[in-house]
């Protein structure tokens, strides 16, 4: 039924089961949506947040989803920028999962704060030394940029790309894209940094606070350093989740494996500095506020916080997968590799984690105890809604848009595989002009 | 965010700040208009056909 | 392409190869002249007069009051009737009390008058003026700092009420229900009299010029709580 | 800041609290909530989500009977200075909005509930816990509204509140200044709603720039202390006590840092 609407060349699932899937996911989607409706018109008492707890679970949701979604960033930088020919095959991908963690993140904020009809005095009454209003303004153009980069690839869609004037406009956007690109990881290299200056400029708060050059903490420079090793690889796990999903194989493996080498690299340089960070917090930032460092780890009976979360997130969420990834047996090991993606995920989930929700937990009079919190069914609905509304926003693109540039050369059409590969060397030599490929522009 | 805002100061930090911000937003904003307006001329040029191959 | 489309297409040559090309181009261009001539006429008109009727909403002020009348039969000016109290607040709209020392029986002969002596002080009910100048409840306004401290006319930010013979009709915003004077009766915004308007920027110019309590770390400019609660 | 400095001396409204005297007896947290509007609900047992500017905190040695003691610590906003009094407190440069501020002429944090728009970010930043947010609208008893004070404005739902100093006390005291021709408010002019109704007098407000005011004196004490001094936060509310474990209480030591200041301390 939906025929025309999908690529040329591809194998699809019926329409049906598409409804079926979407309406699955629909489902959770309504949940959330009925929930972020409630915190609107009732206010922010449907969540278990609490005076001492001020961020509730889905501003860790936020960090983390923008520091996943840092694979947009980056690898448009490394493609755009720095000129990596090859990852033009994923950042089609990787652009669609940013946009989608970016949107989320931003109606989280919306949803996160007291009175939404205010929001906008962020930017209107913007104090420029706070790092929100840094993390509002960058979030929300490079969202822009996001957009900017996504509506290419929509514009491709066989029925849209007949319209003269969207054939037009989709090609001129491929024509300064970098230009684009360039903006985005200029604004990215902000927002993930205040995001990480967020806490690290609360001298009030010794767990999260840290010394830093001019008014940047080191948090600053090690958000967006952390981002741009874990972001490509949640597009790598995405991608590879898509793979599995759909029972295709997508992206060809040394697109991959570059991309994860990067990343590996990124990783384990991130992994060295973060280490001597915590070292020079541990020794003296915190020291010097008559903290000790087990004091943040230990000093609460009651609770599960323990040295096992540093654990998780250096160790098993930064060391280990980083190792994997920078040795070429890692990357090109398939366990491996799953392995070492979904522990850099976790990992940077888990320093996002800490960096916001730990930091409120622990006590700073001497005279207060450790604050527990457990978030409400609203804000948990709230947190999954941005799952719900990624898998629908994916499978959408993925149905109906040329995401993936390699599919039709990785999986011939049964039938069409000696006229495939004709076309595949064709295309091999009109590689740079490839109509199917948004990426092919300025070269 | 402007300068007739109560909030500006010309100082450093709102100069800083707000040029990323304004040299960021025109980018975007040139860059989109001349994609639009390049795309209707091109289009009133009646040219639908250099998306295959014509351009590079 | 369908064959209508097809044929369309012959048309529009044909009549190219006649040169009613241009013709057809300048009739495109009138058009889109007219439309636009046509949108901003309504966008203006939307936006001058649509927009605040609909934004403002009026109300009647129980009676008339003739403020130039009135200055003419007292010694002190504006604070014969709008007088500081001794702990330094400003007492604003007179309270019947003090009305009632001359008007406990009907003076003149006007209308109004006898409205406020047969309505209000015969039953003692004292009158539900609605104020103007009224500022949102955040707002701390201190009269005695501006009339006491700084030596400021009334009229700096009431403008020439005193001189008048009737009371303006009172407009209020629909949305907050502030008075019409905070933000001026100028839609746009923009103000010719220090009078005009009442709003943040308004206060907040007259202290920069004066270098009034600029003691703020964020702004540099006033402090928050010079002017809020 | 050099500017503003132009027609008043600058001044440093704060507070010594005798903790000595404090019984722990919680008029100071009542008399505020009454002189400033605050809002409760009608079970506060949830204590966590409860406003209260002022907190009275009950503090013991940790010594088992009979050697426990007990000490009462009323925390209000402690309007932190930053270091070297510019201003910079933990909150205020935090505020995406510019909803709070520091008056460089007071030395009082503000905070405008009209302008925050409740990203609760200020409430991370300070370690004292005295920033409060509202997660219900206020509900008073039927009647009650009749009863509030015309010079505090009410907060609405989804905004941040916190101890002002009772800073409109000090907008009335120069009202009545200018009005009798002065520039300058005394000491007995302005004072908090909790100095005033503690019994045991154990509350004192002021100038602490000024010599004449109580508070520059009490505060010289040697047991006076303020809470978290290691953050460098410069708060204008001092504690006195004669009790070394009670001035210990008040900020972070190491081991062997604890046992050194203890002995300075004591």
């Amino acid at each position: 039924m939906d025929s025309e609407l999908i690529p040329e060349g591809v194998q699809r699932c019926s329409l049906g089961k598409f409804i079926l899937w979407i309406s699955a996911c629909g489902l959770v989607l309504a949940i959330g949506v009925y929930a972020m409706i409630l915190c609107w018109l009732k206010g922010l008492n449907q969540t278990n947040m609490n005076d001492a707890y001020g961020f509730a679970l889905w501003i860790w949701a936020d960090l983390a989803i923008i520091a996943l979604g840092g694979g947009a960033f980056f690898t448009g930088f490394l493609r755009y920028i720095i000129g990596i020919k090859e990852l033009k095959n994923i950042i089609n991908y990787a652009v669609l999962i940013g946009f989608i963690c970016y949107s989320s993140a931003l109606l989280i904020l919306a949803i996160d704060i007291g009175q939404p009809l205010r929001g906008w005095f962020i930017f209107w009454h913007a104090n420029v030394h706070s790092m929100l209003t840094e993390v509002a303004f960058c979030l929300s153009c490079y969202f822009a940029v996001l957009t900017i980069e996504y509506i290419p690839l929509v514009l491709e869609n066989r029925k849209i790309d007949k319209i003269p004037f969207f054939h037009n406009l989709g090609h001129n956007m491929h024509e300064v894209m970098a230009v684009f690109a360039a903006t985005g990881a200029f604004l990215s290299f902000f927002h993930q940094g205040s995001l990480g200056g967020v806490a690290g400029v609360l001298f009030g708060r010794p767990f999260g606070f840290r010394e830093g050059v001019l008014i940047w903490p080191w948090t600053f420079f090690l958000f967006t350093w952390s981002a741009a090793a874990c972001g490509p690889c949640f597009t790598i796990l995405i991608t590879k989740i898509t793979e599995v999903a759909t029972g295709k194989k997508l992206v060809k493996d040394n697109v991959i494996e570059l991309l994860a080498k990067i990343a590996g690299w990124m990783l384990l340089t991130y992994i060295i500095a973060k280490l001597i960070d915590t070292w020079y917090w541990a020794a003296h930032t915190a020291p010097a506020m008559g903290f000790t460092f087990s004091q943040f780890y230990t000093s609460d009976p009651g609770s599960w916080y323990g040295y096992w979360i540093l654990f998780l997130e250096v160790v098993l969420g930064g060391i280990v997968p980083a190792l994997i990834l920078v040795t070429r047996f890692g990357r090109t090991n398939k366990l491996a590799l799953w392995i070492a993606i979904t522990l850099a995920c976790v990992g940077v989930c888990t320093n996002r984690w800490v960096m916001v929700l730990q930091v409120l937990a622990i006590p700073v009079m001497t005279f207060d105890g450790w604050f527990t919190y457990f978030p409400s069914w609203q804000e948990i609905a709230t947190t999954i809604l941005p799952v719900a509304y990624g898998a629908i926003l994916i499978s959408l693109s993925y149905r109906y848009l040329p995401v993936f540039p390699q599919e039709r050369e990785l999986n011939p059409l049964p039938g069409q595989e000696a006229e495939t590969v004709e076309e595949q060397i064709e295309e091999e030599q009109e590689e740079p002009v490839g109509k199917l490929s948004p990426a092919a522009e300025t070269a | 965010m402007f300068p007739f805002s109560f909030e500006w100061i010309w100082d450093m930090s709102h100069m800083v700040f707000h040029g990323g911000l304004w040299y960021a937003l025109s980018i975007l904003g040139a860059g989109m208009t001349y994609c639009i307006l390049k795309a209707a001329y091109d289009t009133s040029k009646g040219g639908e056909g250099h998306g295959n191959g014509e351009h590079h | 392409m369908s064959a209508s489309e097809e044929k369309a297409k012959e048309v529009s040559a044909e009549a190219a190869g006649h040169g009613a090309d241009t013709s057809k181009e300048q009739n495109t261009t009138g058009i889109v002249f007219i439309f636009f001539v046509v949108g901003l006429a309504a966008s203006l008109l939307a936006g001058w007069i649509v927009f605040p009727k609909v934004l403002y909403s009026q109300k009647q002020q129980p009676f008339d009051f003739n403020h130039q009348s009135h200055m003419e039969m007292v010694d002190n000016g504006c604070q014969s009737c709008h007088f500081f109290r001794e702990d330094g607040t400003f007492s604003g709209a007179p309270k019947l009390a003090q009305c009632i020392d001359c008007h406990e029986y009907v003076q003149g002969g006007s209308e109004d008058e006898t409205i406020f002596v047969e309505q209000y002080v015969a039953n003692y009910h004292e009158v539900p003026w609605l104020i103007y100048a009224k500022q949102p409840p955040c707002v701390f306004f201190s009269h005695a700092a501006h009339v006491n401290g700084a030596g400021m006319d009334c009229g700096t930010c009431h403008g020439d009420i005193g001189n008048s013979t009737s009371l303006p009709v009172y407009e209020y915003n629909v949305i907050t229900s502030y008075s019409r004077n905070i933000w001026g009766k100028n839609i746009a915004g923009f103000k010719k009299n220090t009078w005009d308007r009442m709003k943040m920027d308004d206060c907040s110019e007259c202290h920069q010029k004066n270098d009034v309590k600029q003691y703020s770390v964020q702004t540099e400019k006033g402090a928050c709580f010079v002017c809020h609660k | 800041m050099e500017k503003g400095h132009n027609n008043t001396t600058t001044k440093r409204y704060g507070m010594v609290i005798d903790l000595d005297k404090c019984t722990g007896c919680g008029s100071c947290m009542v008399a505020c909530m009454q002189e400033n509007n605050v809002p409760f609900k009608k079970d506060e047992t949830d204590k966590i989500k409860s406003i209260t500017w002022l907190r009275v905190y009950k503090l013991n040695n940790g010594k088992p009977y009979p050697d426990t003691e007990i000490c009462y610590l009323p925390r209000p906003c402690q309007h932190c200075s930053g270091v070297g009094d510019h201003g910079h407190s933990p909150c205020v440069s935090v505020c995406p909005a510019t909803a709070t501020d520091y008056g460089m002429d007071t030395g009082i944090v503000s905070q405008i509930y009209t302008r925050c728009f409740g990203c609760r970010y200020c409430m991370a930043a300070c370690p004292y816990h005295v920033r409060y947010f509202n997660w219900w609208d206020p509900v008073w008893p039927k009647g009650m509204e009749k009863s509030l004070s015309p010079n505090v404005s009410v907060r609405m739902r989804g905004v941040v509140e916190k101890c002002s100093f009772c800073f409109h006390r000090y907008q009335l005291a120069m009202d009545r200044a200018f009005f009798e021709g002065r520039k300058e408010i005394e000491e007995h002019e302005y004072q908090t709603a909790c100095t005033q109704a503690c019994p045991s007098k154990s509350i004192t407000f002021g100038d602490l720039n000024n010599p004449k005011h109580a508070v520059y004196e009490l505060k010289q004490s040697p047991n006076a202390f303020r809470l978290l001094e290691r953050l460098h936060t410069n708060t204008k509310v001092y504690y006195v006590s004669s009790k070394e474990w009670v001035r210990m209480a008040g900020d972070n030591y190491l081991k062997d840092e604890h046992k050194e200041m203890a002995r300075a301390k004591g």
